[in-house]
Formats: structure tokens, C-alpha cells, sequence
């Protein structure tokens, strides 16, 4: 992988990206691991409403030190606080929320998104592995929109945004926008169509780094 | 910031339209939400389907609606009581349309929308009229019927507290079908009491979490029930 | 109909009668009407959890005057009060408890029962009579024991107790036991056991007045 | 008189027999009820079916629970963790069966259980691994997968407080399986933090009625968590 004379994002300006396009009042939640951070940059005069599978409306950043409540976690076992305003509830209604079409926008990690708005997060398909699918296909066909956070390329180089899967999939059809390090792509009827690239990047650049065809909607 | 609780009645019912599907809380007048009711019939929307555990009680309220003619169709499990003339005439003059659902069918179907389920097989109704064109299954040695879940445009129901976010609690056996309702509606408004700040609903007691709720309407305490023996909570105003 | 030397129950002793029968712990629903006077004769040395569709357990006798609540009534409408342990809930899990099994003795009204356990009490099949059927088949379907309480015979002397309904169905098979101002009868697979009769009834009277065969199980 | 509080553990999980199936309640280690576990450890029985979201954490409660082979199957929703080495070695050497069920099924089909409803279309894991040889159907535009529900023998929970009648509050997030487990098993064993008088639990905030609960057995404050920043209700000690 040849970097040229591009800027790569770092994890936390993804997440910071991807924040701004939360809406005020929006329900949302935020996967395990990468898309938690995007808390961080949600900004003050704005009310976010975080869920958590794990029965938690409205729940707050992690407790100061010596403060941590081992019944007050998310559903990435991290600590956490309730704001003023949130709720408890059991498993039932908190995945009624999400399956119920209630949860404005998720943001979940991938091993994949196809050109078509599949999304592979739970299993690459290695025959030894111990499968673990946790709340990710609820999350992926329950919320109105489902963002993805990635890096745009594997460790080794190797595109993330494919023409078709070769995971197992999550979902069928229902990313709508990806967050990379290099771009921000929606998925449209038409196609991958990129509408942000990071300084420095070209189209034809990007488009190398990449298993599907995607579209120039920058302008 | 957001403040579902900004809105006066009339602003926050005028963005229902003709022929919309509204759930109306409430079983007889407990949790009823009179005012709403009230309003829409003031709106004078018509075409309406309205889903309800009953079909209305004396000149008031659901009656009172029904009886200006804006119902097209009403689904609920119980409409005959002693003082339902109103839909009772309307009925036999064809007038209006019925859904006759059991009481758990009906609880259910809202549920399953709620939970945003295709259908549900429930053991209610097999092999008697209400059952019948339905597909059944035969599931573990039990019978089933095939019940599709019912949405709403609209929720209306009323809650005793709610605050700037949508949180509600409720009182009593007024509580009955506003949880429910609230999950199955595209936009559910509530009736309350008493409007109170951020923070003084306890997580722990929140009944309905402010996600299922889009609008939170404050009724003047005078207009509804006499002063009640509330839980402990302090009974200040909300600023928001 | 002719009354020779027998006594027939009022409402109030059928509703003793029934009484008896719930043990201590139980979870009951009793249906509107006739039914409900069974809650005055439940002894004080038990705990016996009454249940309304319109979200409570463990309720109470009718308040003091003065004391009514509109917002605490039973599925039939009356003022009631909770007993200490009592709670709310919503419509949901209200039938959750009945069509879940969790109920365990209700006890209903009726137009006819069948030899088979077949429950007719929600419409008389007239034409012209507007269709109600509230909880009544959901309480038919799951409660795990269903008690039927009613008269023998109709105002005009007709049997209520058939070998077949006339009337549209509320529940297939679902009656266990049957108590009317006459007898208690046990819906068994070999059919009608008639266990008790009023003083002075006989067996070939009580035959009479029933449109189905009856097993006397009276020994 | 009722007192579903006045039996010890070891009396109270005597009645559970080899080969029965067990809903466990827990998110991780919040909500788990992790004296009964030691409880179940100790009784010895085998061939236990388990329903838990995850299959253990470290070497202690539900993991230890495995580790003594009494296992046969577990349904759950994420048995791999970093922390979930036991599983991890039962399930590679072929000594445990695993039933993967999304989270979100996982959920509704206990819900479906205790609800009485015979099967459910769920919209989770249409056209993935986890429908294989599922019916499946499409409804109103979308796909759905049939599922089936998931009853149990016993649900072993943990709630905060609980009575004689069996009423249940919960604590933060610990209440996540707790209540719809509750309602999915024939008998359920509640452990508590405390046991309060009859009266004592608002019948407003009670989250599991005690309809749904068959013991509870409190567990010494000292061996669970430290003093905790409980809510404001009294904390007498029960006489019950």
C-alpha cells in the first residue's frame, strides 16, 4: 500500500467525523469497540440519547475513578454513568427498541460492507472459530440507519469494501454510510457513492484501495 | 436541545391528516386521554381508524368522537357496554366499520409492532369465529393463530409525569395500554399531569422510556381528576 | 321445571361454594359478573393473588365510600384497592400472565358449556346483537385451570350444560369444572363427573335438567 | 400464608433434577446470580441445558459451572470473550453443544415463552448462517425468520430487593434478562439483596411481579457487591 502524499485519519477523527453527523435528539447506538468513541465527540449543545443493549437510555461517560458501579455497564462491559433523564429497562423492550425501527442510527464495526449495503461484522468464517453474533444483526436490520466505522483497508492491505461479500453477513442491504480512514461513502441505489476523500486523496487513488466501484459524488 | 414538552394540544394534533390510524389509551375512562380526544375532535379530521379497547362510554370522550362521524373503522375487543348507544346506532346503521380483536390478540398485535415482529402465532381465538380465514398452526401440541401486528400513525394516551425527554410514569390501573401504544405509533403523544424536570424521574421507575414518545402535553391538574394521593415524589413545576 | 324437595344455591352460596376450592397461593382471575363474588368468600388465612386484565395483582376489596379511585378499577369497572405486594402493570404483561400460563384458576360466566370442555359465553350468535368478547378467550385459552360458574339451566328452564354448543365457541376444551346452583361437575375424559349435589337433589333429576349425559361421581 | 422467602439455597435448588434446562440471568457479570450458580455447582446435577447471552467469564460462576463438565448444551448469544477460555476448550474438544441465537431472538423467543405464543417472525438473521434450514417468509416488504419459543425449567436471577410474595426490583443494569426469564420458566429462583416487608416495594415500580417468581432466597449483603448508593426507600429488615 503506497501512500502517496495523503492524510490517514486516526481512530479518533473518524469517530470525530462521524459525530457530526448525529442530529440533535437522535437515538443512537454505538457498537463495541471502534464506535464507542464516537461519544467523545458528540457535542454539549446537542441531545444525544446513547442506548445500550443492555437496558441503558440515555447513559453518560465513564464514571471518574474510584466511582465505577459493576451493575452500571454498557454493553461493552465498560463502565458507565445515566445522565438526568435516562431510564432502565429489561432485555425485551431494549431490543424492541432497536428491532422496532425506534433506534435512530447505529454505528457498528466491519469486516466487510458489499456495494449493495451488505455488512459482514460477526464471523470471517474461519472454520476453528467460536462464532459470537451478540445484538449486531439486530442492530443491523432494526435501526433506521446504520452507519459503519472501519478502517477502509485490512492490516494487510486488503479492501474492506468489496463487490459482494466473502464473510458471512450480518445484514443483507442495510448500511447506509461508511466512515473510513481515508473517505466517507454512501450507499445509494445507484452505487458506493464517496462523498468526502481525506486531504491529499485522489478518486482514482481511492478507488484502488477499494473492492467495488465506487462513484465521485465529492462535487 | 430537545423539548418534547413545547408544544401546546392544538399545535402538537395538527399534524394529523384524513384518514390516519390512531391508538386511543385507556380502558373504559381510566387513561383515557380526554383532552387529546377533545382536541381531535376540535381538529375535525375524518376517515379515521381508531384502535381501542372499547367503542366509547356515554357523550364523552371516544363517544363523543365517534359520534361526529370522523371514525371510519374501529378495532377493539369490546364495544357493546351498557352506554354505548352512541356506537351502537352507528353500527347498526352501518355507519361504522368493526375489527372485533381479543383483549390479548389486540394487546399482542401492538406489542408485536412495538417489537417490530412480522406475526406471531397466539393461542387466542382457534376455532372460533373470531379465528375465522386465519391461518393456524398446530405448534407443540397446541393450536395457534396467525396475527399480524397492528401500527399506528398516532398514539394518544395519557401518563401521570413525563418530562422534556419523553419519559413517563403512570398511575395505577390507568396505566393499561399507553406502554404498549406508545412503542407500536409512529408519533405517540402524552397527556400528563404534571411536567417535571430532567433527573426527577428515577431510572429505575420510568415505565416508558422517552424513545417511545414524541410530544408531552400538560393538562391543568384542575380539568382532570381530583388532587391524588401521588407517590412520594416532590411535585415541583417543571421549568422545562 | 319442576322443583321437588331440592334447594338451590343462590349466587352468593355458588360463589362459596367455588371459594373452597382455591388454595392457598393462588393466582386467580374471576370474570366479570357472577364470578366476582367469589372474592368475599376467600378465607383470610390464605393468600390468594387476584388478577385483572387492566394490569393488577393482588387487589383488593371495594374501598370506603369516598375513598373511589377512577384510576383504580377491575376488568369489570368497579372501584377496588390493592392489598401491601400488590402491583401495576401494563396490558401486555397483564396478558402475558393469562395467555402464559402464569394464571392459575380463572373462573367464567356462561351462555353454554359442552360435554368436552367446549366454552361458549361471549356472543349468543344473534344476528342483530353487536359482537364483544373482551379477555374472556384469552382467559379460556390460558389459564391453567378454567372454573365455569352459572346457573344449571337458563331463565326459561333451558339446559345450559349440552352435549354440544349451539352458541359460538370462546374456547375449545378449556372448562375444568363446572359449578352451578345445582352441582359441581368435573369436565373428565370419560365426560361429565358430577361430584356434588344441593341437598335433596337426585341423580336422575339433576339428569333431567342437563342436555348432556352426566357420570354420577357423587360416591 | 405465602412465603416464597423461607427456604435456604441448598433447599430451594434440591428440586432441580439432572437434564434440566436452566435460564441464567447476567449481561457479563451485572445480573448474574452468582450464589445460585455456586448453589448448582454444589448440587451436582448433569446434563443441564443453559440459557445465558454469554458462556462464562474467567474460572468462576457461570465458566465454573461448565468447567465441571455438568453442561450438555448452551444457548446463548456471545460465548467468545477474552476471558472465556473454559468454553473456548469444552466447546473445541467437542464436550459442549452451542446454539448461537442473535441477541435480539435470543430475547424475544423467551419473551415469546412467557407470553404463550406459539412461534414468532423475527426480522434478526434473515439470509445469514444463523436462518439456515429456517422457514422463513416475507411480510409486508420485509423478510422475516421463524422462531421458535425458548422455555426453561427454572430461571436462576438476581434482583435488589424482593418480598414474600415474590415482587422484584432490580438494580441499574443488572436488570437486563432478569424479567422476561422470570416469565419464561416454570420455576424461577430469584437471589436478593435484600428482602423487604410486604408493602414495602411501590406497587408502581415493582418490575417482576411476584406472579412470575416461585423463591427468592437473600444472599449477605458482605458477599456481593460493596454498599451500594440505593435508592431512597426505607431499608428495614424483612420479618418475612
Amino acid at each position: 500500500m503506497s501512500h502517496t502524499s495523503y492524510t490517514v485519519l486516526t481512530r479518533d477523527q473518524i469517530a470525530e467525523r462521524a459525530a457530526q453527523d448525529i442530529p440533535d435528539g437522535a437515538y443512537v447506538n454505538l457498537g463495541i469497540g471502534l464506535p464507542t468513541k464516537i461519544a467523545q465527540y458528540l457535542p454539549d449543545d446537542k441531545d444525544v440519547f446513547l442506548h445500550s443493549e443492555n437496558g441503558l437510555l440515555a447513559f453518560g461517560p465513564p464514571p471518574a475513578k474510584g466511582e465505577e458501579d459493576p451493575e452500571l455497564i454498557n454493553a461493552g462491559k465498560e463502565y458507565v454513568t445515566m445522565l438526568d433523564g435516562g431510564s432502565f429497562f429489561h432485555h425485551g423492550d431494549s431490543f424492541a427498541m432497536m428491532r422496532g425501527g425506534h433506534i435512530d442510527i447505529c454505528v457498528l464495526g466491519a469486516f466487510q460492507v458489499a456495494a449493495n449495503g451488505d455488512l459482514a461484522n460477526w464471523s470471517t468464517g474461519a472454520t476453528d472459530a467460536i462464532p459470537a453474533v451478540g445484538g449486531a444483526m439486530d442492530l443491523a436490520v432494526g435501526a433506521k440507519k446504520v452507519f459503519v466505522m472501519t478502517n477502509h483497508t485490512t492490516k494487510t492491505g486488503d479492501p474492506k469494501i468489496v463487490s459482494e461479500l466473502t464473510y458471512p453477513v450480518t445484514g443483507k442491504n442495510c448500511v447506509d454510510r461508511i466512515y473510513t480512514d481515508l473517505c466517507v461513502i454512501d450507499v445509494t441505489d445507484k452505487g458506493l457513492a464517496v462523498t468526502e476523500m481525506v486531504d491529499g486523496m485522489s478518486f482514482a487513488d481511492l478507488q484502488a484501495l477499494t473492492g467495488a466501484t465506487l462513484i465521485d459524488a465529492t462535487k | 436541545m430537545i423539548n418534547k414538552a413545547d408544544k401546546s394540544i392544538t399545535d402538537v394534533l395538527s399534524q394529523i391528516k384524513d384518514g390516519a390510524t390512531i391508538m386511543i389509551g385507556g380502558f373504559g375512562t381510566a387513561g383515557q386521554p380526554a383532552e387529546l380526544i377533545d382536541g381531535l375532535i376540535n381538529l375535525g379530521v375524518k376517515d379515521l381508524v381508531i384502535i381501542n379497547n372499547n367503542a366509547g362510554n356515554g357523550d364523552h370522550g371516544l363517544a363523543k368522537l365517534l359520534k361526529t362521524g370522523a371514525v371510519r373503522k374501529i378495532i377493539c375487543s369490546f364495544p357493546r357496554q351498557s352506554d354505548s348507544w352512541v356506537f351502537d346506532e352507528l353500527y347498526h346503521a352501518g355507519k361504522i366499520e368493526l375489527e372485533l380483536v381479543p383483549q390479548g390478540n389486540l394487546a399482542c398485535r401492538i406489542q408485536a409492532a412495538g417489537m417490530g415482529l412480522g406475526a406471531v402465532y397466539t393461542p387466542t381465538g382457534f376455532g372460533t369465529l373470531l379465528a375465522e380465514g386465519k391461518e393456524t398452526r398446530h405448534i407443540d401440541g397446541k393450536d395457534y393463530v396467525l396475527e399480524y401486528p397492528l401500527k399506528a400513525d398516532f398514539a394518544l394516551i395519557k401518563a401521570s409525569k413525563g418530562d422534556r425527554w419523553g419519559n413517563l410514569v403512570y398511575r395505577k390501573s390507568a396505566r393499561n395500554f399507553g406502554p404498549i401504544m406508545a412503542m407500536a405509533a409512529d408519533v405517540t403523544i402524552a397527556q400528563v399531569s404534571e411536567t417535571v424536570d430532567l433527573g426527577e424521574l428515577d431510572p429505575e421507575h420510568v415505565i416508558t422510556p422517552g424513545i417511545f414518545v414524541q410530544h408531552v402535553v400538560q393538562i391543568q391538574p384542575a380539568s382532570t381528576e381530583p388532587a391524588s394521593d401521588e407517590s412520594a415524589s416532590t411535585a415541583t413545576t417543571a421549568t422545562a
